[in-house]
């Protein structure tokens, strides 16, 4: 594949709730290795787009492209037909997602949410998957607590667990939820460090959506600013945050610097 | 007074079969349970139908009446069962009703982010339910099963009613032969009194062993 | 043999025969060590013997349930001292008669209400009369008159002396026997037997059968005749009180065919 | 023997009179076991700890043994030391302490889910602990028990055949009774059944309204 | 009352729970009308400390004096006995609290929230509660929603609430704990400004507890920097935030800061 063909392409998807619509028409794309930055007012449908990516939402309307592949369609003889279990379970192997609240399994202790996924969805042999779970817990600095339970470590330890344990699946595609909102302050940086370093270090697309405008800035290619399931403005860090164009944009970022937050 | 020994050698006979009836009711509760209470959840409108017929018509009937139907209706249409089957038949459908309630909102106490955190693993229905959503509802689950294994081991008691020779049967007879009222209920109450204290220690010590380690989940 | 003879075969095959009792001494009775006695069990138990089937096994019942678990197919025989009468005789198939009593009533010392007869009870308003529910007493009373709410269904013997005791019935109805056997066993000098209660016909029980199984019958009264004629059946029963010769004096047709 | 609709017209009056004892008998019994479980569950708060400790061993040994055997003893047993009850009084009081040991807990969870943040805004706002209760606690805690207080009244309904042991003419006692007279027991007790069912169904809507109404106080 | 005369005096108060001691043998002073900010690692016993003076929990040891009297002792004939409940009720007047999870009465609706206590404690007719009330909630910004139930306000708006009722009863002494850290990052800055209003207008003594620099350099006349239940650091807010002394100060807000948060 060209390094020019984006591996992801959002075309014209439409999602309400209720009679409430939430996307209207959206399109976007992201190429290959990318880090977006989704930032916006609450309600402005970050979530929700993260959340139809990961396909723990159906769209409405329109087509959503993953490396290349129809996501909630199949081609067959030409035609486009709704996508069945299978192909769901196919496409989501490209995608991972870590989570506000980092969902981890309270009943299994690290080391098992980690290993749990690649031997049941790929059929690793244990000794493998648990290799590798040693090399991705030792990345995010949990190697030592493998054995622990997650009700024993702090909320910062919990969602590095989490990012290692999406990690394990390899997808080329991570979402991340505001994976740091949840958390004590003084664990915030905690977490922000090892994104940075993922960051950095993978050749992974990533797409972030967080209220932390420092973090956003220094993770991100790209930021995109949602305001009512629409794209309002997007571009550079610098140009959105020093530089914003639009009226809306300002005023989102005069007020979340006015609740303290740094830029 | 010599008698007496015999007597209570009579309750104790009585006492097995409640233990009995209680044990394989139980068992039969518990496969109804999950059954009926996954039924409910399932994805398949007519499962579901099923299930909801099944708990709606075993809770709303009463135990009596459907103890009195499966002992002397069913051999009508040509199901004729003995006193004992036709007790934990009844016993073990009614019980396992009311436990198909508790499966099923156990299940679903278990927060939509356990399901969404299977998905974005990519785990299938089946294996998310095996691995991650039922290890924890069992942990739920388990105290309202004591709860429901003492009304099953109580609800044995009707069974006197079809002429099964438990416990309350035993006293009866006993009261029959004896003339006094007060010896033999009494003796009953004490030793169904110590059967509910042994479930619920049971099952007290099986969730503290289940438990183990996942400290702080469930507060 | 012919179709006819096949549940005799079976039983024999399965080594038992299930039987219905109403744990009403002396008619049944269940032992301190379990074991199934009375008049009723033992002369069935002899005569299965006598055909081959080698024990029977009994299993307690209300009088109601007889007949429907009969039919049902939960017992082969009733042998509980369930008397023959014509709308029973309607329902199942009785052996020649086995035992036979009279009614009678238990009541408080000095028969406060002066009863007599099942009309007494009916005329006077306050009075409650306890009996087996599906019982002969039950029918009595209320074909007499009294109102099905002054007409306690009471589960068994033991309760009712108990009620009668704690005046919640005044008067409490058995076959004379039975009553004799609670009396006994209560030895409350406060209680007083009516005996025979006026108007009320003798009765005899049978063995009952389930309908279709005539031949099993035809089988059970041969024996019953050759036992009868032996003076082995009078050895059975009238230790436990029973007359021998009433059982004798009279016939099914009889006693099914009286109003 | 097949299903006969004559015998069931001829046999529906008396049905109802038992239906009519089967109501009296739950809607007596429920008002008792409000009362019953209001005081269990005060006695077990209390500071004194024999009262608390004896009451509460009590209402575990009455949930732990059979209702027909309590019923049994209080209609045979009572009458020996001088306490004569007439059937349905004694059903009655059966039921009442009985599912009283089952509204207790109702009531303790109802107050122990009003949150600790409440008590704490009223000592902030200076409420005395009197106030505390009338104003704060007890209306956010009435509401939710509401439904599950009617859960067990409806389980009491389904458990009044129970007094048919105890003489009480309703509406189990009056089918066998019918079944007894003419040796019928498909269309009586299916009758039973089927007058369960309805009022079950019946109540099951009801429950919904008032979990709906008030299962949940909106914070 | 001379204005030198400290109106809340902590002296040696421990306070242990379990077998873990939470404060040991603090001792500080507050001044009337001053506005303090308590700020320290989570668990350092800052709510602690509030819920102590709101009577919330008991003290194992020492003695608190408010406005010249023993708080959790009454003097009678020289001697210092346990307070009673009247004692307690009586001191209880002169102090008011708003709670991180604003701890509305869900039942009550706005009015009511706010005009209940004094109705009950102090025997103020409805019509004058119900004036002084509307008053308080114009100055909250909630004067249109007093009829609403709390269940129908956004998270911000139930936090102004809590704060008029809290004023609703007049008291010398307000404590704050944590109040914007349940709040969505936009309704942060309502509530702050209601806050900074107060502090402004009244001569109320005030404590604040919280993890928002910039809103407690904005708030406090003095900051108190707490440690394992200790004051480790103490000092006008632009000398603690600017140049702080300890070691363990200085660690603290670069870890804050790091994590996105303005000082
Ligand atoms: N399951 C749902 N049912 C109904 N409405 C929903 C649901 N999920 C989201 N919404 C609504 O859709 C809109 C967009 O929600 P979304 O969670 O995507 O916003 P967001 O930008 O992530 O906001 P935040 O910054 O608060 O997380 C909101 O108004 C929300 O109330
Ligand atoms: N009711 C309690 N039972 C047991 N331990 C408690 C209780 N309340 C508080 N603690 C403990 O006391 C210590 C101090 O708690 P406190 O709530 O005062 O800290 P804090 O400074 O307010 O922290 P945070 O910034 O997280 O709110 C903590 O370690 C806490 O776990
Ligand atoms: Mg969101
Ligand atoms: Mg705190």
């Amino acid at each position: 594949m060209s390094a020019s063909a984006p591996i992801i392409k959002i075309d014209g998807i439409s999602k309400s709730f209720g009679s409430f619509k939430v996307l209207d028409g959206l399109s976007m794309q992201v190429m290959p290795g990318e880090k977006l930055a989704l930032i916006g007012p609450s309600g402005s449908g970050k979530t929700t787009i993260l959340r139809i990516l990961m396909t723990l939402e159906r769209i409405d309307g329109g087509h959503i492209q993953i490396d290349g592949e129809q996501l909630y369609h199949m081609e067959r003889n030409g035609q486009l037909l709704p996508a069945d279990e299978r192909h769901l379970t196919r496409m989501r192997q490209k995608i991972g997602m870590v989570f506000q609240l980092f969902n981890l399994f309270p009943h299994k202790c690290v080391m098992d949410n980690v290993t749990l996924a690649p031997m049941l969805t790929k059929g690793t042999p244990r000794a493998a998957a648990e290799k590798r779970a040693m090399e991705l817990l030792e990345m995010v600095g949990m190697a030592d607590k493998a054995k622990n339970m997650p009700a024993q470590l702090s909320g910062g330890q919990k969602q590095r667990v989490a990012i290692a344990r999406a990690l394990a699946l390899s997808p080329k595609i991570m979402l991340f939820d505001e994976v740091t909102s949840a958390l004590d302050p003084e664990l915030v940086e905690e977490v922000m460090n090892v994104m940075r370093k993922l960051a950095a270090e993978t050749d992974m697309t990533m797409l972030l959506v967080t209220h932390e405008m420092g973090f956003a800035h220094d993770f991100a290619d790209r930021v995109l600013f949602f305001d009512r399931g629409k794209i309002v403005e997007e571009g550079k860090p610098d140009e959105i945050f020093r530089h914003p164009k639009q009226e809306r944009t300002q005023g989102f970022l005069k007020k979340i610097i006015a609740a303290g937050h740094r830029v | 007074m010599t008698q007496w020994s015999g007597y209570f050698g009579l309750i104790l006979q009585g006492a097995l079969v409640t233990i009995e009836l209680t044990l394989m009711g139980s068992v039969l509760a518990l496969f109804m349970a999950f059954l009926a209470g996954m039924g409910r959840l399932s994805r398949f409108f007519v499962l579901r139908a099923l299930a909801t017929a099944y708990i709606e018509f075993f809770r709303g009937t009463s135990i009596f009446v459907q103890l009195f139907w499966a002992y002397f209706v069913l051999p009508f249409i040509g199901i004729s069962l003995t006193p004992l089957q036709a007790g934990v038949l009844a016993l073990g459908l009614n019980v396992g009703a009311y436990a198909a309630e508790v499966v099923r909102g156990a299940i679903q106490s278990i927060g939509r982010e356990q399901y969404e955190a299977c998905t974005a693993l990519n785990l299938g229905r089946w294996q998310g339910m095996r691995h991650v959503i039922l290890p924890q509802a069992l942990l739920v689950m388990l105290p309202t099963f004591g709860n429901n294994a003492i009304e099953l081991l109580k609800a044995t008691a009707v069974v006197s009613l079809i002429s099964l020779t438990d416990l309350t049967f035993q006293a009866q007879v006993v009261r029959s032969q004896t003339g006094n009222t007060l010896v033999p209920f009494a003796t009953i109450l004490i030793i169904y009194f110590v059967l509910a204290l042994l479930i619920s220690w049971g099952v007290r010590s099986l969730e503290r062993r289940m438990a183990r380690g996942l400290d702080g989940v469930r507060a | 043999g012919s179709a006819d003879d096949s549940k005799l075969e079976q039983l024999k095959a399965q080594g038992f025969a299930r039987v219905a009792i109403a744990n009403e001494p002396p008619y049944t009775a269940v032992a301190a060590d379990g074991k199934v006695s009375g008049a009723a069990p033992d002369v069935a138990r002899e005569i299965f013997k006598r055909l081959g089937v080698a024990d029977i096994v009994a299993s307690i019942s209300e009088y109601g349930a007889m007949i429907p678990g009969l039919q049902a197919g939960r017992f082969d025989v009733v042998t509980a001292g369930l008397f023959m009468k014509p709308e029973r005789c309607a329902a199942v198939v009785y052996s020649e008669p086995v035992l036979c009593d009279a009614e009678a009533m238990l009541v408080k010392k000095g028969n406060p209400k002066g009863f007599k007869s099942y009309e007494d009870v009916a005329k006077d308003t306050t009075a409650t009369i306890g009996a087996p529910g599906g019982g002969t007493e039950e029918k009595l009373a209320l074909n007499a008159g009294v109102p099905r709410e002054r007409v306690i269904v009471v589960p068994d013997g033991q309760s009712g002396v108990k009620m009668l005791q704690d005046g919640r019935i005044d008067a409490y109805s058995l076959p004379v026997l039975s009553i004799n056997d609670l009396v006994k066993k209560a030895a409350d000098p406060n209680l007083e037997v009516i005996a025979p209660v006026q108007g009320a016909p003798v009765y005899c029980d049978g063995a009952a059968f389930k309908k279709g199984d005539e031949a099993l019958r035809d089988a059970f009264d041969v024996e019953l005749a050759k036992m009868k004629k032996s003076g082995e059946f009078a050895k059975i029963i009238e230790p436990y009180g029973f007359s021998a010769a009433a059982a004798m004096s009279t016939t099914r047709d009889k006693l099914c065919a009286a109003k | 023997m097949e299903w006969d609709w004559n015998f069931v017209w001829e046999i529906m009056p008396t049905l109802i009179q038992g239906v009519k004892i089967t109501i009296l008998a739950t809607l007596l019994g429920s008002v008792l076991a409000a009362i019953v479980g209001l005081g269990i569950a005060l006695a077990r708060r209390s500071p004194n700890r024999a009262l608390s400790r004896t009451v509460g061993f009590l209402a575990e040994f009455i949930r732990g043994t059979p209702l027909l055997v309590q019923l049994y003893f209080i209609f045979y047993v009572l009458p020996d030391i001088g306490i004569l009850l007439p059937p349905l009084v004694a059903g009655v009081i059966g039921l009442g302490l009985h599912y009283g040991t089952y509204t207790a807990e109702v009531y303790r969870a109802g107050i122990d889910n009003v949150p600790r943040g409440q008590w704490e805004a009223a000592k902030a706002c200076n409420l005395s602990a009197r106030q505390t209760w009338t104003h704060i606690i007890i209306p956010q805690a009435i509401p939710p028990m509401i439904p599950a207080l009617a859960n067990y009244f409806i389980a009491m309904f389904k458990e009044t055949p129970l007094l048919s042991a105890i003489t009480v003419l309703e509406l189990m006692n009056q089918a066998k009774s019918v079944a007894n007279t003419y040796y019928r027991y498909i269309e009586p007790i299916t009758l039973v059944g089927a007058f369960f069912l309805v009022i079950s169904l019946f109540s099951v809507v009801l429950l919904r309204w008032l979990e709906r109404h008030y299962g949940k106080i909106e914070r």
